[in-house]
């Protein structure tokens, strides 16, 4: 359990934030000079608030209060950097040791092999750093931070500085580590895509202030938020694999009201996953339309409609579909035209290669 | 049997690797010998510097040791002397008559200089101060020398053509042959030049410095120090 | 006049000058180091006075380093006294003394190019590492110190190319005894003495360029491939 | 009229390459490292290729055949680099002012305040370069080039270093300026949302080669194309504004062969724009569906019925409407089920909302 | 030894000495920018020779430096001689031949620092102004000039500190002229000659001293200042 509380003042920027982060991965949301790199200094010891305190499983790290300030190396809170910061006169093997060889003796964690054979850089590790790609680059980095066995383990957008492709070979390491039992993870990124891949708990930042707290499922609902307002705002459904139709190309996945049917997925069936069903890919029906290439038909009911802050002639609509919640968002001139009244029972209409392509 | 170490006036140069070769030659060991300023050598024997014999182009570095008894005043003794002399490239060879009264600064031209020793601390420089106010030319000259930081580099600004005349000793304008002698100072235009030679305080013992010593200012030396175009003491 | 290639006491010289500078600078670089880095990441007070305090045996003549160092380190100086009483060293007139005032002298160099290497160290990786578990002693010796490696060859190049020329600090501080402090440079003081000794020394001046030269083109070999081996290559 | 032509070899890359460009805006559009600064650099005159020919109206600017090169002083074309480039010693005026001071007596082109205006510098001049934000920088990098009166100008990916709210921001001025009447633009990218924005002519490049050059209505229409793999690909309709209505929240554009209904834009009816419609947005029916908020539902013919390279389970499915032609990416499961064959009737459906909104 | 504050003689040892420095510093920026310059964008054959060339005063002893130039610059020598027949021209025993042989000696010092300075011009910002119709020339002198100026000031810093203790060379070739050639080092020098001038040598060198010190600091406050005018600040 890591709780922090920071205050800092600089010139023109005023940084106040208190949050808690628990097991898993815990994602820093926010938009560019919000604090979230701050925070994330202050944690690793790399940066001295004016105010502050911060405990990691009941050990303060850092307390002004009581002139307490642990230095880095004894932190145990590796940090994986936007741009890497791998050594550039090691080799990636002498990166990755770099860490472990300076673990106390008595810390756990995935030995050398395994983190090897978890991020692929077993052809890798006689390379310097400049021989890799920015893909590459990350994952040594990545492999570093987690073999030095840390208590926790801090990361700065670390996937900010790559292109799609590259992001897309990332996301399933990271997954991966995620569902490892390591470390909890404090992960900083202003994608939503990652979140939506890894986060277990999301804290959204806004000038150097937590705007919200909570499962990143119930904040991506919320529409006072700023993640309503984004092109790629929607629902998280959590999900099980329930089956695979291969003959078809198609997976059914079971969430706590329906079905969804997408693309073919690899995971195997049982394995949970996490799936944005954005709010405008989602169209509403009022009778079940036929003949229609959309696979995904959902009835549901019709529990609020909230006007878009951003966008006058839009509104978003929220959908009750057993327990799991949508969010639709269609012009005005729909609502009108089809009548629509909280309370309505609709069809929710979505296209199943809307949803993106798994990671992995 | 360890070899003397000798601390000599750069001046002394070529004569001390011709006598150490002779006296190598007779069986010693060849000196060790560090050459320098005379004022810098006489700062690194007050200093504790490892010479047995300190060769001055300077009466005044001895006396400046002696005081600080740091030499044995009973060895110490002047074998050698030197003139000085007034030298011009040897393109511009004339002779001058060297007396009281004689206008150097008209020779000089309105341009040229006199290349000299600094006299602030170059002993040939000191000398060449006295010969001058011999002339009572000391205040007219002093704003026209070109003074250099040892006498040899006095004799290359004449050498080079730098400066018309030069005052340095017999023996450099001897041993020049872009150079030539215009005049030599008659022996009371300044006091006479003398090179003091002693044992240092830790040589008491050293027999070896003793004979070279010896050596230098005996019989079997003279012909080099002749040679070389030095005076021998009375 | 000296005929034929090399006498041996020329010999002697060109070795103990290249041993000189090799020492010195070996001597040198450690507390060039630590100088770099107070001068750099320090902030302390005196910081500016350090600074101006290094740059000293540039400012002033030679010799009067060479003067100063003997007034300090001679056997009746305020170093070199209790330096011979308590521990029988006796620095003056030996080619200790000629590494020392040849090191002192090419201090200034050394420390300017070893700053400019630290300076181009990112931070950011020292930050990383202390991260990994390095303390900052640790994190020095092992990221920052490889980095700064190529300044600290710089430094080393001209402060082993400025000291197969010191003379006026040598001669002073430790004398010009042949085959034990007189380095090149005063053997070329040595024949300008002599007359007609303008060929010895201009023969001689050109073996120390052509020493100096060979430093260089080392050093330039020698740093390409160490900016590969750091990855700037 | 531009004429391009190389050949170079670098280990282990060789570039060959020839195209034209007119008027008008013509995309360079490629993945990393497929050569397209380099061929910049090469019209620029800051590199010099092995072999080639590059005439700009009729004028050699480089031809190794006849050991031509001229100095890229003389060669009068501007380049906005990606790193923006601004002359960190001198004032936004001071960059802005060196290009133009430079500039023949006789070239025309908009004047200094024209310029500032266009892409609102004015509060900005006197402030450093340090001082501005990246996408401040991008513009007074724009600027600078626009007011060194250019025979041509050069863009390379002058959005790419910026994040997605700063690239908003500048797209509107590029797309301004090319609206101008200005120098011919050369416009390398990556993005499509570029291409759409501002390309009249693209050209689109692999590992140092020419794969197709044409319009990009036509190029992205192309399944064969590397385009139609991407998850924005889709066709591009040239459309004009029909009519707004304000109180409905739509702007009704008409097409070759229909209309579309989009959320309100500010373009004057008359306006022309290009519309990206992303085949993955596209579903089909087999009959006009009832009571669905979906607005756009166009009938038309099913032409092709194209596998995707990429996602086996998947196909691209070509329909005409009128003059024009879509694209719907469907899973090959929907094909089977509707019984879809090529010449089929159809209606395309297409949501409002998942029309990008308009830049500006 | 002289008592009292300065002496006249001295008063103008210290002036001559900031001039000569300040003198031979101006006189070299052109020719070590020049230099830097071809070293380092240069791509011609002769390029590790003129490196090594720029070194060389660093690596001789500074006498041999101010013999060679009297041999070069002297009514005899082979450019003095021209000089005095054509321009009237005589350098030796002048202050102008102070500056020369300071300005000689300081030439690689200052070569360095500009060098470094050049090397961290982006070339990009000067393939930029050429397409924004800014020929080689002018690229040169409203682009790079600029951008190399923190490393031209480091460069003129340092030559002038070191110009300040210049002597072997300058006292070869310039000789020791009072109120004309005698520098700040040479009264120094003349000074510790004397037996008992320790205190007057001491007393010049703390102004020596200080003068460097002045000029450092006010390096440090310019080149804050120009960081600050580049946009790195
Ligand atoms: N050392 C500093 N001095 C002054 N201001 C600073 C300093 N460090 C950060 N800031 C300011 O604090 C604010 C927050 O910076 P921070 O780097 O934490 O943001 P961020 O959320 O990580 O942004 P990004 O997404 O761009 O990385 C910014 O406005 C920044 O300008
Ligand atoms: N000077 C050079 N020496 C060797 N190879 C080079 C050089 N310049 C470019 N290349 C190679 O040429 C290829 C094309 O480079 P170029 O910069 O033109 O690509 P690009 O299309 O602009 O890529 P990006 O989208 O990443 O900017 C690359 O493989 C690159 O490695
Ligand atoms: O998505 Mo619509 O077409 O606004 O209802
Ligand atoms: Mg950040
Ligand atoms: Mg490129």
């Amino acid at each position: 359990m890591l709780e922090v509380r920071l205050r800092h003042r600089f010139p023109g920027f005023a940084l106040d934030a208190g949050f808690t982060a628990g097991p898993g991965v815990t994602a820093l949301f926010g938009p560019s000079g919000c604090g979230k790199s701050t925070i994330l200094a202050a944690i690793a010891g790399l940066f001295r608030p004016d105010e502050g305190r911060v405990t990691l499983a009941g050990e303060a790290l850092l307390d002004t209060a009581t002139r307490r300030f642990l230095p880095p190396e004894r932190r145990r809170c590796a940090v994986v950097f936007q741009e890497g910061r791998l050594f550039p006169h090691l080799s990636v093997e002498g990166n990755l040791r770099y860490g472990l060889r300076r673990a106390p003796a008595g810390a756990d964690g995935p030995g050398f092999e395994v983190v090897v054979d978890l991020l692929g850089l077993g052809g890798l590790l006689a390379r310097r750093p400049r021989a890799l790609s920015g893909g590459e680059k990350q994952r040594v980095a990545l492999g570093r931070a987690l073999l030095s066995r840390p208590r926790l383990l801090l990361m700065d957008e670390p996937l900010a500085a790559l292109d799609a492709p590259r992001r897309a070979e990332i996301l399933p390491f990271l997954a991966r580590l995620r569902d490892m039992e390591g470390p909890p993870i404090l992960y900083v990124t202003h994608a939503l895509e990652e979140v939506d891949a890894l986060a277990d708990a999301l804290v959204l930042l806004e000038a150097g202030r937590v705007l919200a707290q909570g499962s990143p499922d119930e904040l991506s609902l919320r529409p006072d938020l700023p993640l309503a307002a984004r092109r790629d705002a929607g629902a998280v459904l959590t999900c099980t694999v329930a089956a695979h139709d291969p003959a078809r190309g198609l997976t059914r996945l079971a969430f706590p009201g329906g079905t969804l049917e997408v693309p073919l997925r690899r995971e195997a069936p049982g394995a949970r996953l996490r799936i944005r069903l954005r709010a405008r890919d989602i169209a509403v029906a009022r009778t079940r339309p036929e003949g229609v290439s959309i696979h995904n038909i959902l009835p549901c009911r019709l529990v609020a409609i909230t006007p878009s802050a951003q966008h006058p002639d839009e509104v978003l609509l929220r959908l009750r579909v057993g327990e799991a919640v949508l969010l639709s968002r269609v012009l005005r001139d729909a609502v009108a035209r089809l009548e629509l009244r909280e309370g309505d029972e609709v069809f929710a209409l979505l296209k199943a290669v809307a949803l993106d392509h798994a990671p992995g | 049997q360890a070899p003397v170490t000798v601390f000599a006036a750069a001046s002394l140069a070529d004569a001390l690797r011709l006598l150490g070769a002779e006296w190598a030659a007779h069986g010693h060991p060849a000196p060790r010998v560090s050459l320098a300023a005379s004022s810098t050598l006489a700062r690194q024997i007050e200093q504790g510097a490892g010479a047995d014999l300190f060769l001055s182009a300077d009466e005044a570095w001895m006396d400046h040791l002696q005081q600080r008894n740091l030499i044995l005043p009973e060895t110490r003794r002047s074998p050698i002397g030197n003139a000085l002399a007034l030298v011009t490239p040897t393109d511009q060879a004339r002779q001058v008559a060297l007396a009281r009264g004689t206008d150097l600064l008209a020779l000089l031209g309105p341009r040229g200089r006199l290349a000299v020793g600094d006299p602030a601390h170059v002993p040939a420089g000191r000398y060449a101060r006295a010969a001058m106010e011999w002339m009572g030319q000391w205040d007219a000259l002093s704003p026209r020398l070109a003074r250099a930081e040892n006498v040899r580099a006095a004799l290359l600004l004449v050498e080079r053509g730098e400066a018309p005349f030069g005052i340095v000793y017999a023996t450099d304008a001897a041993a020049s042959a872009r150079v030539a002698v215009a005049g030599l100072f008659p022996p009371g235009s300044h006091p006479p030049v003398t090179y003091p030679f002693a044992l240092t305080r830790r040589a008491a013992d050293n027999a070896a410095a003793r004979a070279f010593l010896d050596f230098l200012a005996g019989p079997e030396a003279a012909p080099v120090w002749r040679r070389l175009g030095f005076s021998l003491a009375g | 006049m000296m005929e034929g290639w090399l006498s041996a006491e020329e010999a002697q010289a060109v070795w103990l000058s290249l041993s000189v500078a090799t020492r010195s600078v070996l001597v040198s670089l450690g507390p060039a180091v630590l100088v770099a880095w107070l001068l750099v990441r320090g902030r302390f007070p005196g910081r500016f006075l350090l600074d101006a305090l290094v740059h000293l045996p540039l400012v002033v003549p030679p010799v009067v380093v060479g003067w100063a160092l003997l007034m300090l380190f001679g056997v009746r100086g305020p170093i070199g006294a209790p330096l011979e009483e308590w521990f029988g060293i006796r620095l003056v007139f030996t080619s200790d003394a000629v590494v020392l005032a040849t090191a002192v002298m090419g201090f200034p160099l050394i420390v300017r190019a070893v700053r400019l290497g630290l300076e181009s160290v990112d931070e950011g990786l020292e930050a990383a590492a202390r991260t990994l578990g390095a303390g900052r002693w640790d994190v020095f010796v092992t990221i920052t110190l490889p980095l700064m490696l190529p300044g600290i060859l710089a430094g080393a190049v001209v402060a082993f190319a400025a000291g197969l020329g010191e003379f006026g600090a040598v001669i002073t501080f430790a004398s010009n005894v042949p085959g034990e402090t007189q380095t090149l440079p005063l053997a070329i003081y040595t024949a300008t003495q002599t007359p007609g000794g303008e060929a010895t020394a201009a023969r001689l001046a050109g073996i120390s360029f052509a020493l100096a030269l060979g430093g260089l083109m080392l050093a330039e070999l020698i740093a390409r491939r160490m900016h590969r081996w750091l990855g700037r290559g």
